[in-house]
């Protein structure tokens, strides 16, 4: 085992790929000379050649649709939007091509679309959006979203060897900030698998991406208050992962479900539904979402703070819940 | 370059194959045994069996709905196609598309997806793989004049002239968008002049000429073939049915019409066939009646083809499905 | 009173709102000479003229831009989208500029864009899809769905008259299958109403656009069946009329949420949420949702009917829960 | 066309303002004062300068985020803007947005999405505006290089080529998009050669050259507003900081810099001015003072506002809010 961070497992989890399998590769904007705007793939071109890492023109539909095109003949692609925020213009490519070749004509489209996603980096509006929203009602794509580095590197190897579109969503603010363990060897984390991050007794906490490290702040202080927290990190956002979401259901039988992304319409709606559709003699209490709120992610600090979701937001909403 | 006479011959049965197939998806369309839509290439026929035909057996097309000679010529059967329309589990999506938004990887065929130029870019992305492997395949990649005022149009395009990328785009411009006139859509004369924005030669060729067709499109593969980078073709011609079938197409003027049914690129390839003696009417004949045959068994076919499940309707999602436990 | 068809409603909308208001103009395809793929605009470019009636190119990102624009300095555009699906390809317009604008700089976006949406047509996976779900996580925008021709007419008039960007999604079944009363006079259906579109004591079916058909289909044969099931008309599905909602629960205590769109992330999965977290403890059931299958609109009829949710659905998952 | 001494003076000391107000947003920047990231226009100020100087008032920009010199001409101030930088209640969007992402209807200046282009097709529909009703109004929209290689470059182009709109199209030609040099950008010499894909005409201006950036836009702008459609203006310009304040373009050939550094566009006006016995050195040192004595007062400014609340981030979604009972 070693300790890398987040945005040090994306990057080995491409480079092993691209060693092992030659159909690999990378395009985007300034993914080549300059290594992409988050130096992802810092070293590659020099490592793999400018036809496996391709510097493209600015035109997110454009390379998404090539990338598309490429997998239809066997090719892996990684395509990086420099920021998730610019997957808008790909969207038509991505639900209309992409999500659809396999039901309509039976064509796998084995292509990786890594979204660098998320605030709290001061990005404002278009540089912070949680984009897991546009996508999470198309059948066809899969959805990842890994919080550790761990699972960042796992999971991006699962995306690309998976034969299915899968949007994975990096949580910038984690890039550089959490460090931990991973294996020498190769390893690969499933897709469509949630994680028990903490086990816990008292209050489910099911959440995903930089949320999870929010989430596990607010146990450590619940702990000390008497509450026992679990923590359900789910990975994958679509499909999801309905068995772990029921399981600590009905073990705790109490949940907050966090996310980042803006509350009406988020994941944690769907996994508030699942919940009470399928193990609702299994509740006792409402099930509460903690989310951002329903406005886009604002520039100044002050506004920032209060539009991202708080340890202090979970606590005080289990322990209204634990309460109840 | 020149054109054997077998292939003049495999051209006029194409057309025919195409007319003929298309006249009994209009027929069956206006006896109501059609579920949705049809649309058919109506007098533009050699557009598709032109670039369609030029094409070698491991390239690629990447083709629009109005390409059926395309279709057929790669080798998805006009039984497939018939019982596609008819939503049956032999169609070649099993039910799940209709008409023409269709594709085959065993045939080198991209599916359509509806949405018109997202082919440019798709095509472009396979031909990028070719390249980067160091394949001797292109890909033929096309869109109606409505699909050249899109963003994809654009940005596949240019993609592909970066990274001279070997596919050669075809436009079939049969001067209506729907509804919509050349003149609503673009301020210049002809498309062609579009590919100046990208250092992509064109070529302006009668898209009534299957052989004109043809023969642009050979020369353009070889030059993609050869890593000379993509060529532009622009196919000028003219939609002589409605946009659809049930469009009558009363906004377009008749004189037009008129003008352009003289010009039919079946009337127009049988005058070259026989003034040049390449064939003798009875020949064509035949050919035609070898078509005919073919496009009847291709309905008994459809007509006695099952209909899908209500099943098979959730089936297919992903390629690799996510096991729940 | 006089009775209409929901497209009479929808064309007689505009045609009032543009004799009343000269602000107010249309832009699409085909709008111009044809009137439209479905004829709404017949005979517009004959009163109006072309300049307020545009036949646009193939270029949805553009002409939706365009319409962006025009509202930016005083106009009030109605953007035809030939089939719903195609808004796709001005997916980001929507999303980054006109539903931030009002937030991001204090600009006010009063953009229409008709959608017209939905399946049981046999228009495949790119003529049937509903689209709502690519934009219920986008905060700024309003999205509304009205089922009959009265809440067609006076909801396109409100979201005319409307200061914010309203997707506008009418039910392509509905067109000509429908008719109702509207009133001769001026009338508007305000945006964020629901409606109760039938009353009843056992439990509530929650939904909108052409499944309220179904569910009154469902009701009327519950009904012999002695269940008496309330039907709530969300008719706004962004924001959400979570007070209607909430009271409809308070009076069932039992809740089917009923929609078109594919299940996982839809409306349906929000309307559950806001239920579960917000009057938890009148809930005597399970909140069931009733949805199509997580997959495109198959083009067969066999799978089309399947696909589509039917009053049979309707009537086992409300049987079901009545006797919970 | 010519200009008067006064306008000389003005776009003189817009050049500077810009300059100095990027340099004092560049320092705060490396001293960890600005929230999030800070993007410059050094070395191509003449563009959003020349550009925004020929506009009248009632015009409308659809700017770019390297067209401080546009933000600062229509009379949003430098106070606003640093403001803006430090994320305070005072900045041109009260907190919101950062950086350049602003736009403002008080002084004709549309919003700036940071999605490329985007403004293209808004520029364009607010240009429909005014020729729908008849008003003689002209839009000016701005993207860079990379910027025209996007979906909406296009359809927004074509649509104003198309209803021969009152609009001009420039494009900030820096050489780079971000890192990327232009012939990863496009396989064509000059971006002007975009335009005959759309029938507009264009021309080539050299962008470091205020007056000339000037002269091209008033002359396209005139030609606008007098019916004749629109214009595209391609400035060939140099991009002389980093794509933005944290990056130090290290993949930028030196000698480029070093060549276009003394082509520096407010080294070009000065000697103009003093060569052409415009004005004196003293007169342009004046300006400089004033212009120095602005930005600090407006740095004053920005420090002393307050931050907005964590509550006003609630605020403002909608122009017209639905009321919940
Ligand atoms: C992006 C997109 N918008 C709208 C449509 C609906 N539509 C289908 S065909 C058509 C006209 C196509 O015109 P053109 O490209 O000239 O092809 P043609 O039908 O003339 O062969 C339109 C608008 C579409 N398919 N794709
Ligand atoms: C659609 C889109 N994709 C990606 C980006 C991220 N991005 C910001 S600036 C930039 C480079 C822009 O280059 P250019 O258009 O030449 O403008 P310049 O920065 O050189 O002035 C990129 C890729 C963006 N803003 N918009
Ligand atoms: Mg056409
Ligand atoms: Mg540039």
């Amino acid at each position: 085992m070693k300790e890398i961070t987040y945005l040090e497992a994306i990057k080995e989890a491409m480079d092993e790929e691209m060693t092992r399998d030659s159909s690999v590769f990378i395009l985007g904007e300034d993914v080549g000379v300059y290594g992409g705007a988050f130096r992802a793939t810092e070293g590659f071109i020099e490592k793999y050649g400018e036809w496996r890492v391709l510097d493209t023109p600015l035109s997110e539909s454009g390379f998404t649709g090539a990338a598309i095109g490429s997998a239809l003949v066997g090719m892996r692609p990684i395509v990086e939007m420099q920021f998730a925020d610019f997957i808008s213009c790909a969207f038509d490519q991505l639900v209309n091509v992409a999500a659809k070749n396999h039901y309509r004509w039976g064509a796998s489209t084995p292509i990786v679309v890594r979204a660098p996603y998320g605030g709290n980096i001061h990005g404002g509006p278009y540089h912070s959006q949680s984009i897991e929203g546009f996508f999470f009602n198309v059948p066809g794509l899969k959805i990842v979203a890994p919080s550790t580095a761990y699972d960042a590197k796992g999971l991006l190897k699962a995306a690309i060897r998976d034969n299915d579109p899968v949007i994975y969503c990096e949580h910038k603010y984690l890039y550089r900030r959490i460090k931990d363990s991973v294996p020498e060897e190769d390893y690969i984390v499933p897709i469509g698998k949630a994680r028990i991050a903490v086990e816990g007794n008292d209050v489910s906490i099911i959440t995903y991406g930089a949320m999870v490290h929010t989430a596990l702040e607010a146990a450590r202080e619940l702990k000390e208050r008497g509450v026992s927290c679990e923590i359900i990190d789910l990975r994958t956002i679509l499909p999801l992962d309905k068995k772990s979401i029921l399981n600590t259901v009905k073990k705790t039988n109490k949940v907050v479900v966090l996310h980042e992304q803006t509350k009406t319409g988020g994941v944690g709606a769907e996994v508030s539904a699942i919940i009470s559709e399928y193990c609702f003699e299994y509740l006792d209490g409402p099930i509460v979402r903690v989310a951002a709120p329903d406005t886009p992610v604002p520039y100044s600090a002050q506004m920032e703070e209060a539009f991202i979701p708080q340890p202090k937001d979970v606590i005080s909403a289990v322990e209204k819940l634990n309460r109840y | 370059m020149d054109i054997k006479r077998e292939d003049l011959l495999q051209l006029y049965y194409y057309l025919k194959l195409t007319r003929r197939l298309e006249d009994r998806v209009t027929s069956l369309y206006h006896q109501g045994r059609i579920l949705g839509g049809a649309w058919t290439s109506n007098g533009t026929e050699a557009v598709s069996v032109g670039y369609g035909y030029a094409l070698e057996k491991n390239d690629i097309a990447a083709p629009y709905f109005r390409d059926m000679g395309v279709f057929l010529i790669r080798g998805i059967s006009a039984k497939r196609i018939i019982a596609q329309y008819l939503g049956k589990k032999t169609g070649v999506t099993g039910g799940k598309e209709g008409n023409v938004h269709v594709g085959d990887l065993n045939f080198g065929v991209l599916g359509f997806p509806s949405h018109l130029s997202d082919n440019y870019p798709v095509g472009a992305g396979a031909a990028l793989a070719f390249k980067m492997r160091g394949e001797k395949r292109i890909v033929a990649a096309c869109t109606g004049d409505g699909g050249t005022s899109r963003g994809d149009f654009h940005e596949g395009m240019n993609f592909a002239a970066v990274r001279k990328l070997p596919i050669v785009f075809i436009c079939n411009n049969n001067q209506y968008a729907y509804t919509t006139p050349l003149k609503l859509q673009m301020a210049i004369k002809d498309i062609a002049e579009r590919a100046l924005a990208y250092g992509i030669p064109s070529k302006i060729v009668d898209g009534n000429n299957v052989v004109a067709v043809y023969m642009a499109a050979r020369e353009a593969y070889e030059i993609a073939r050869n890593g000379g980078g993509p060529t532009f073709i622009e196919c000028k011609t003219m939609r002589m049915h409605g946009h659809s079938e049930h469009d009558s197409a009363k906004y377009v003027p008749r004189e037009l019409l008129e003008e352009w049914k003289k010009k039919d690129p079946i009337l127009h390839m049988e005058k070259h066939l026989m003034e040049n003696t390449i064939a003798r009417k009875e020949e064509l004949d035949g050919i035609d009646l070898r078509v005919k045959k073919e496009i009847e068994e291709a309905e008994s076919f459809a007509e006695e083809s099952p209909y899908p499940s209500p099943e098979d309707g959730l089936k297919g999602l992903y390629a690799t499905p996510v096991e729940e436990e």
